[in-house]
């Protein structure tokens, strides 16, 4: 699929912000990605996985000749990174998409405890955009936003989250700005003053779940907390990727069940009891 | 111009509607590919290596990306002849394409017990034996880099099977024909040619390995040079048709192949790029023909100018 | 920081500044590039590859590009031992860098006449000893592709000189491990591998070979993860130093092959692309040894963590 | 060295072209290329030859702050030249050069017959202002271009040209414009029109001379022409280069004295007397 970029900025430092529209229908979930070819050399040669950080319905709608947008929010790490910051508006890109599983939300969630370590925050936004169009009983889901990064310039899309209605809470690692610590110590200190459950899967209450995002020590630390605590943890991971279909078999990880699944097909959302973190 | 050009290719008994296949471990069972291509485009899906029973394959991380190429280091992770046959095939009868098994083993026994296993078995239209495995019976020599060892398990497997049998050689060998002669003789029914070559990249942070196997398959355009030139020596020495495999991203490169001497082709890593190449290929390859006033595909096999 | 770093190594009795080196036929007799380069900063020389007398080499077209890579078949183009030390080492002995005399024959003869003429000749470190040629004797296969060859080439040529001698290996081989031992038996004081992989390329235009020669050698970063697997694998199987070839481009490529298990390294392809790469790589290498508290760079050379 | 773009734009379907500046001094002559590395991937790997089109003295002086300047002109041909075509103003590029030999300009010569086939044409523009700064006997050299095109639209630099004060002679292949044929047409035409000739290299007189750039099957039928004639003759050969410089022996050509000449530095201008005609 072809897509065409309205715009791309630098938002702060190496981070990047691109905006994508696309002809006909995409359907994409939050925590979904797409697999972006940047442009058509054998050098860098595979395509990159990026995940949506905004989804953006057609206005006018499709059949008013509207067309889908997208934004994808991405760090400047490398090869791919770096050739992406430098496309210009009207530049076309091959990507492939929606890919893998997105973030389910619970019908009974009414709280949200949304985790972004780092780059992580990246389909954190779609998601939180996500449920605070759900309601659970009518009323709005109560959204937290925890983000940890190193140093008070890698804060990204704080005001975004709090227009939504989220209340955010910052960590940094160097105690520049909010808590000096990570967004584990984040939800720690939630936990300790108040108390954070899910209902059972055939309960009738409500109650609360956590989304993670981010580097995999941290993940592994909140599924260690969350699956302590019985609360329903759902994870995003990030794995080299080849193919982003489950083809070539490149991104797996350990799960439970002793077996091999693939991040870009199985995941990139998977539930933490799913997950074999000793063998991660 | 106007005329019908005839893409189709006959490679050992399997007719193939053009000479455009996607190559074993690139494609999974098909299914993986459905939501974006239309398999019945294709010519023939080779499936992910199979063997007797599943296999786990290699811990990750498995793949690393290098200049025009990548390094997998998968491990033949497969469910099992059995698990494919119950669970994947009843899909992939359902298209216009042909199956052919990819397979491998151990040892000559295990080799020799898939075949028997798909012999009889409906939707399966040919068998491409991956010789690139160390037989761990006989002190891990490789089947594909010893030509007595290619020999015997290609005439053990050639007893067990009518089916067509493409034997696939590996490229990291001193003589490449030496290998495909061995497997001629013993009753191949095609060649096909490259798997990966043998590859590796070292992380200079940590200092280890990039590939927790530490060494993987160099897959991509970086390998396509050698790929064409074992093409082109093979097609010179043995009498069977061939199939080109190797770094072909576009029509021209699957053409040198077919101008090298292969009657077909497979598509590997550019699947993971853009899963419709084949397709794009496919019509390249016509629009060629048809540039060149050739109505025939087959007129351009082995057509090089020496 | 602030101590001084020690990048000096020692490979087979030559004492190098620094391990980077530029590889044979990529920097010509070193004056070609003097405009562009300080051949100070570079530790050694490797000039293009010699022979008894001159050589003519291959008709054109004799270079391609390919994916991250180029085939070339110069034909081992060269002046003859004679005019290069008469005319061109002279100029060389200028500068404070190395000069490693890169040799090759048709026959165990002609490799024997030429490090006759070289052995006592003043301004000439070292030997390296092309065996990617074939035997045109004995039916023409190449030294470098069968060990009992290559175990009496390198013996013959040890009995002729004193010089530090390097053997450089071929990748097209099987196993490149036995044909490292072959050479370590003879009696070479260091390996030096790879040299180009054989590739070929068609224009599918014309349907001839993109290169007069048919075959060429595939040398860039394309061939990087294979260079790396075979040096690795010498490394573990021989006690001699390793010079690492293949695809190197960067200070981070040049690290990986020592982590891998190379003494020193020698920078190719990447010279036609910036004459001064070797600069950088040099700068490179010191500063990931200041970043990572590394005094002396010998102490990286085959710690690759498995 | 490092230039920088400070113009690249399309001059007339696929032919491009590109003017850059440059620190300190470069010394180009008429004939002389660079080496131009398109980006910094690894696809395409190799630098690319680029004849100097225009060679554009410092203004103010380097001295008083002036930075060189050269044009080139360029046809989008393949991968490298597609990536050339989309550097912007600002866009740093590596290069290797002034390489190899160019044009020399005879002291004797009163008159300059100027061939260009194709994209041959790019040097001509260089050596044409070159030889308009020379005097022969204190009178202006008289110049004549001969620009050899498949059809019209082809036609590059035209009012360039005859702005130095050059005549233009155009031929088409399609009979589009000017001549129906080739350059090598307009050159026979010349020779049964005008006495043309080159003086003895001892002589104290005046002559003409050839310089030509284009197809190789061009470059032969008018060296075939002017050796016959005895007149001094300069062809400009392209031939496939991976180092610019002498080093990697790629781009021979069989010279005269059966020896492989390298066109990057023996080259890409030798005398067609020079040049084993039978073996190219
Ligand atoms: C499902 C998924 C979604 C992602 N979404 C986003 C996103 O929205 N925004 C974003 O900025 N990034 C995202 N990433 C990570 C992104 O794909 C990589 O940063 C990118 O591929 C790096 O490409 P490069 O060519 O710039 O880096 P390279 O030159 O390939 O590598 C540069 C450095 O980055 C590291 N690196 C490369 N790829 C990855 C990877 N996949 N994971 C971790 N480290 C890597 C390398 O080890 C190396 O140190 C996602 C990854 C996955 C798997
Ligand atoms: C000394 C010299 C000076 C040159 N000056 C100019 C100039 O001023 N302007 C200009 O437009 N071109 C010039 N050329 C030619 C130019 O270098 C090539 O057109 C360019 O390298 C093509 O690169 P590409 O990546 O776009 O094409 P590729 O993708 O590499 O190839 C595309 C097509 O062009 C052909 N091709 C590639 N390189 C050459 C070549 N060197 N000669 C002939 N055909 C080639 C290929 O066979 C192929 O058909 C010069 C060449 C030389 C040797
Ligand atoms: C991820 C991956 C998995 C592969 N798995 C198999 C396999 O199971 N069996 C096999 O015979 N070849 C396998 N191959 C090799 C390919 O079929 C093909 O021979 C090789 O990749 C070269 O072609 P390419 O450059 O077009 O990819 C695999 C290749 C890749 C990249
Ligand atoms: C144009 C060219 C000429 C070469 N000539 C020689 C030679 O004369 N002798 C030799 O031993 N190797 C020769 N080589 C091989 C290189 O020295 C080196 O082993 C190979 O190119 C791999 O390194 P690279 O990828 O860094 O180029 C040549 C390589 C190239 C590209
Ligand atoms: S990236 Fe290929 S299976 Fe996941
Ligand atoms: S291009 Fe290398 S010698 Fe001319």
């Amino acid at each position: 699929m072809q897509v065409v970029v309205l715009e791309n900025k630098r938002v702060i430092g190496s981070y990047f912000k691109m905006r994508l529209s696309y002809d006909g229908v995409l359907n994409a979930l939050p925590g979904q990605f797409i697999m972006m070819k940047v442009n058509n050399s054998y050098d860098p040669l595979l395509s990159r996985p990026m995940s949506f950080h905004r989804i953006i319905s057609p206005n006018p709608s499709l059949e008013k000749g509207g067309r889908g947008k997208f934004e994808i929010l991405y760090q400047v790490v490398g090869k791919g990174t770096g050739i992406m910051s430098g496309l210009k508006e009207g530049d076309k890109i091959d990507i492939l998409g929606p890919l893998g599983r997105g973030f389910l939300i619970p019908d009974w969630m009414d709280r949200a405890i949304i985790i972004a370590g780092g780059m992580g925050v990246a389909p954190m936004m779609a998601l939180t955009e996500e449920i605070s169009r759900h309601e659970v009983k009518k009323s709005k889901i109560s959204i937290s936003v925890f983000m940890g990064v190193k140093t008070k310039d890698d804060i990204l899309c704080r005001e975004d989250f709090e227009r939504i209605g989220a209340e955010v809470y910052v960590s940094t690692e160097d105690g520049s700005l909010g808590k000096k610590g990570t967004c584990v110590d984040l939800l720690k200190e939630l936990m300790t003053n108040t108390p954070l459950f899910s209902p059972p899967s055939e309960g009738g209450g409500c109650g609360g779940a956590i989304f993670a995002c981010g580097p995999q020590g941290m993940l592994k630390a909140i599924a260690g907390i969350a699956m302590d605590k019985k609360i329903l943890c759902q994870v995003s991971l990030d794995k080299r990727m080849a193919c982003g279909t489950g083809a070539c078999l490149g991104c797996v990880i350990k799960v439970k069940s002793q077996k091999y699944a693939c991040v870009c097909k199985e995941g990139p959302v998977f539930d933490a009891g799913e997950i074999n973190w000793e063998m991660l | 111009m106007g005329d019908v050009i005839s893409l189709s290719v006959n490679i050992a008994g399997i007719n193939l509607k053009n000479p455009v296949m996607v190559a074993s471990g690139t494609f999974g069972y098909g299914e993986e590919y459905v939501p974006y291509v239309d398999l019945n485009i294709i010519s023939a899906i080779v499936v992910k290596g199979l063997s007797i029973t599943p296999r786990e394959g290699n811990p990750p991380p498995r793949i690393v990306e290098t200049s025009a190429g990548m390094l997998n280091s998968i491990g033949l992770q497969n469910i099992g002849i059995d698990s494919f046959i119950n669970e994947k095939l009843p899909f992939l009868k359902k298209y216009n394409t042909k199956v052919i098994a990819n397979f491998f083993g151990d040892s000559i026994d295990e080799y020799c017990e898939v075949v028997k296993r798909v012999d009889s078995v409906d939707g399966i239209h040919g068998l491409e034996m991956n010789i690139s495995c160390p037989n761990k019976q006989e002190g891990w020599l490789e089947f594909g880099t010893n030509p007595d060892l290619t020999f015997r398990v290609v005439s053990a497997v050639r007893k067990h099977t009518k089916l067509p049998l493409i034997v696939k050689l590996s490229p990291n060998v001193t003589d490449v024909t030496i290998i495909a002669k061995a497997a001629a003789d013993a009753g191949a029914d095609a060649i096909s040619l490259i798997n990966t070559l043998s590859g590796m990249a070292i992380d200079i942070k940590t200092r280890k390995p990039k590939l927790a196997n530490i060494v993987g398959g160099l897959s991509g355009p970086s390998i396509k040079p050698v790929a064409l030139r074992m093409v082109w020596q093979v097609a010179k020495s043995v009498k069977l048709p061939i199939i080109g495999i190797g770094g072909i991203m576009t029509y021209e490169d699957a053409l040198e192949f077919m101008i090298a001497g292969a009657s077909a082709v497979q598509v590997g890593t550019a699947n993971f790029i853009d899963p419709n190449v084949s397709e794009k290929i496919i019509h390249g390859i016509e629009s060629y023909c048809e540039q060149n006033g050739i109505n025939d595909i087959n007129k351009i096999v082995g057509s090089v100018i020496i």
